[in-house]
């Protein structure tokens, strides 16, 4: 496989959008699925479903081997230390919910602290604001500086004896700031303050290692990893996989059920309740091997190629401007066009087949700071190329010509 | 070519140049509706008098074109009217944007009717239908308020 | 399409188990999926795949109709009221985590009698057992009686005036009981409690009218009725859906969120967090169709034919024992064999192609009650047929012969 | 075919007449385990004497014919037996059940080898290998227990 060529392997490309062909800049919101993956879950329903861990039959066994193998697959993937510490979820947003609620019950208490940054993406502020309202803890922001980055600085000032979780993004959904991560769990050990990090955005750029990262806790969405819907991950420090309690109850996650008592299962398995998603973790499987066929750093280079091609063309327009500056930047491209709105941009470019995202894009504390209501985001995949940037800008040109600006 | 439509010169003035922005004077109602989607919000004042007629009334609000020609129009189209025709028409105008159906109240005048009209364009383009109702949503909510 | 012969839609049935044709019992686990499904989740990726409500493009736009298009299919098929009172989960256990968690929020205190079964499924009594311990309320068990059946009047007996809510399987996953839940529904009203009913087996058997059996909360797993892993149902009646606070936080659930406060959205979106399973909800408006085609109420009488037809073959063997033999039955058949444990009996009967489920079921209560540890489960789908009950009655035989009994 | 080699007559035997069942007098360790999944269960007692042999052992189980069988053979196996022969054979018998491994201890005699050995079909039926370590796990928790 080539990357130069990848497009091929996207089923979806061979859709035309009014006539135009697809020129897809959303993958920051979901990406699209290589042929490989959706085949995958078709093929799987077809020969091999069943319901995982309850049943001996064949089936159940052939279900059972191929997401337990998945399993150990993200496990290496991540170079987790114990496949114990990859918890399957239904998004990055639940595997937030679950350490937020877990984490919550068994160490927030009134006064806490806990610490995120104004660029959280809604997901990673919604499940705290619960502990806030619930517990009477106290949530501190980081703040954004003019770049669009948060500063190390920012956050050390901001952690205090009281500080008991640390919870930040990988990579900025709308500025693209790479967080520096690595340094911050390191300065959060120091303390000995877990850290959670929203690899939502970061997972499908960047070569993620568990054991070099050394954070508690790191959030996935499968499907912006060119995975299935409906699929999120959520890597947990063994420490803390015996340490908190059960999330959602049901069956398979518990021990001994009594009348008067419950006990629960062990490991990964007390945090997974009710019938697994079996497809979508067998498909993952494939969305992996695509990744590891092409190389991750081949992909984030890939993109970043793209991004800087994108940025300095749209630079070229004197009436956009580009959302952040930060030191390091994901494949997202965030802007503003003078006088016309996101929304109408979003609706203009569509005509001519290029798909972008208008909006706060879940981040409505960021744009506050920024003064705007809303942004244009143009994100990049691993399909993406200089062609599809040409024709976002000249879309963006025809904006302009509609707008009689 | 639908774009064309949607993006009509009277909308595009209208979104460009909004008519009764502001807050208007000593008003007596007032409602706001936000769409947390996209971020667009709309804060509409008036000032009823005791007739239950609209002596005045206008509009602060941060959005696309639609949505801030939608309000204008808005508020030329029910400025002096009274609470039975205020109700109508908005009733009509969601439905005209929702149903594809066509404004019928005699007491607007042709050129009125065109301009509304002119916002009709948002079926095609049902993830904006938002932005062309939520004015009149927010009228509705202001009226009902005391 | 005719019942008869309608195992020809499902491909997996094109697969040999052990160089058996497979005889597939165990769909009260989980249904096999019939190929319109199976291509309506490929085709869905393949041509118009997007997140859906939150972007303005082409994709999104279709993804997004078809989402909600199919919210609109599942309320007209429960005959929910409102659009609104359908609600999007990962699981029958999610919907049920979410009512106990929700609910409990705001209505459940320390002393607060929660009612259940000792049917129930652990999906239904975990989450509340969280409420007993987090909140010191209380939980009572409605006596199975010998039948395997649950009488409305031990259900009364139970109820007083600290009862907040009321928790019901609608068909039992081991005795195969059909409640009689618009009865106990009637009486919970009279004394104002609301109602859960845990329609997981229900609802690929029954038909379902919520405005006739008016209950407050339905929940659902999509993968029982022939549908794709991964998403589940809850109906929840309007009255609730504007009462209860929000469940699991993040992107498209809020209204607005500042850094003080957030507040939420209205309607079925507050209960709805993340990125939704589009693919899932999508290709389920297919299984709908599927079963719509059939229509239910002949799906019903055709499993019944079935189980009838097992329950007289198997009686006719003295080494087995049926659990239960309630008034009216869904498609469960569980059994004992003389001196073979469940799980040899279901290693054996898989290598005749002959897939069962063995063990508690994730019913730890009821097989306590019945004191012993596992049965062995041959439950029915629309795809089987009295060949199959003559596979699984031979194969017992062989059973037997394995053991020399 | 594997299911005879599953089903074995020893295991059978086992599984049908289990040795050493119930609890055993005057035991000093004693483990339970508990399949949530299918809900087996067994619960090994033991006697251990001061030169950490063990004296006298015994179990108590529900569970399939691989299981109770898999708990008979054990103590059959291991009585008489101290400590670091114990921890040897059952990581042994462990690694023949996952890793198709074969058992070789000098002490046991070529009977005994064959009786355990009949467990090792169950390898071809992944979803039973844990009802046949159970009772092994349990035996290896109850002796670090004091
Ligand atoms: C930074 C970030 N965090 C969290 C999320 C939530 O992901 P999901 O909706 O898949 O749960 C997103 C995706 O929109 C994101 O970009
Ligand atoms: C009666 C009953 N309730 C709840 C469930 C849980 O369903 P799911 O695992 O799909 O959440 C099941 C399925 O096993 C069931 O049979």
């Amino acid at each position: 496989m080539d990357i130069k060529n990848i497009k091929k392997e996207f089923p979806i490309f061979s859709q035309k959008i009014n006539g135009k062909p697809l020129v897809y800049l959303d993958s920051a919101n979901s990406s699209q699925k290589p042929k490989l993956v959706i085949d995958k879950i078709s093929n799987f329903y077809e020969t091999e479903f069943s319901n995982v861990g309850r049943s001996v039959h064949t089936l159940a066994v052939k279900a059972t081997n191929r997401f337990e193998a998945t399993r150990d697959k993200v496990q290496k993937y991540l170079n987790a230390k114990h496949r114990e510490e990859i918890i399957f979820t239904k998004s990055a947003t639940e595997s937030i919910n679950l350490v937020a609620s877990s984490f919550g019950k068994k160490h927030i208490n009134k006064g806490d602290e806990i610490l995120i940054t104004e660029l959280e993406h809604h997901s990673n502020y919604v499940p705290w604001h619960y502990l806030r309202s619930e517990k009477g803890a106290i949530i501190k922001f980081a703040p954004v500086n003019e770049d669009g980055d948060v500063e190390i600085n920012s956050i050390k000032n901001l952690i205090t004896d009281k500080t008991k979780i640390i919870a930040i993004t990988h990579i900025s959904n709308v500025t693209g700031a790479i967080l520096p991560i690595t340094k911050i769990v390191d300065l959060a050990k120091e303390q000995n303050i877990p850290v959670l990090i929203d690899g939502t955005q970061g997972a499908p750029h960047c070569n993620i290692d568990m054991q070099k990262i050394d954070c508690d806790f790191y959030a996935i969405s499968c499907h912006k990893m060119y995975g299935p819907n409906g699929l999120g991950i959520l890597y947990m420090k063994k420490k803390w996989v015996d340490d908190l309690p059960p999330y959602q109850g049901g069956g398979g996650m518990i021990n001994e059920v009594k009348k008067e008592d419950i006990t629960f299962a062990e490991e990964n398995t007390k945090f997974e309740a009710g019938t697994m998603q079996t497809a979508e973790v067998v498909s993952f499987a494939e969305s992996l091997n695509f990744i590891e066929k092409l190389g991750i750093n081949n992909i984030a280079s890939h993109e970043n190629e793209i991004l800087e091609y994108g940025l300095e063309k749209l630079r070229k327009n004197n009436s956009i401007k580009i959302i952040g500056n930060p030191k390091s930047r994901g494949s997202v491209l965030c802007f503003t066009l003078k006088d016309i709105h996101p929304h109408d941009i979003a609706t203009i470019l569509d005509e001519d087949g290029v798909a972008i995202r208008a909006g706060h894009h879940c981040c409505q504390i960021l744009h506050d700071k920024l003064g705007i209501n809303a942004t244009a985001r143009a994100s990049i995949g691993v399909y993406n190329d200089k062609e599809d940037i040409d024709k976002l800008s000249d879309a963006i040109k025809n904006c302009q010509k509609v707008f009689q600006i | 070519m639908e774009l064309k439509e949607l993006y009509q010169e009277i909308i595009l003035d209208h979104g460009k140049n909004p008519r009764n922005k502001g807050k208007c004077e000593g008003f007596t109602n007032d409602a706001k509706a936000h769409n947390p989607l996209c971020g667009d919000k709309v804060h509409i004042y008036l000032k009823l008098n005791k007739d239950k007629q609209i002596e005045n009334l206008s509009f602060e609000g941060e959005g696309c074109a639609i949505s801030l020609a939608s309000a204008s129009i808005l508020t030329e189209t029910v400025k002096g009217k009274d609470l039975s025709f205020i109700k109508k028409i908005s009733e009509d105008f969601i439905k005209m944007i929702k149903n594809k159906t066509k404004i019928t109240i005699n007491s607007l005048t042709a050129d009125q009717i065109t301009t509304i009209a002119s916002l009709s364009g948002v079926q095609e383009f049902p993830m904006r239908v938002k932005c062309a109702t939520m004015a009149w949503h927010t009228l509705l909510s202001a009226i009902e308020k005391k």
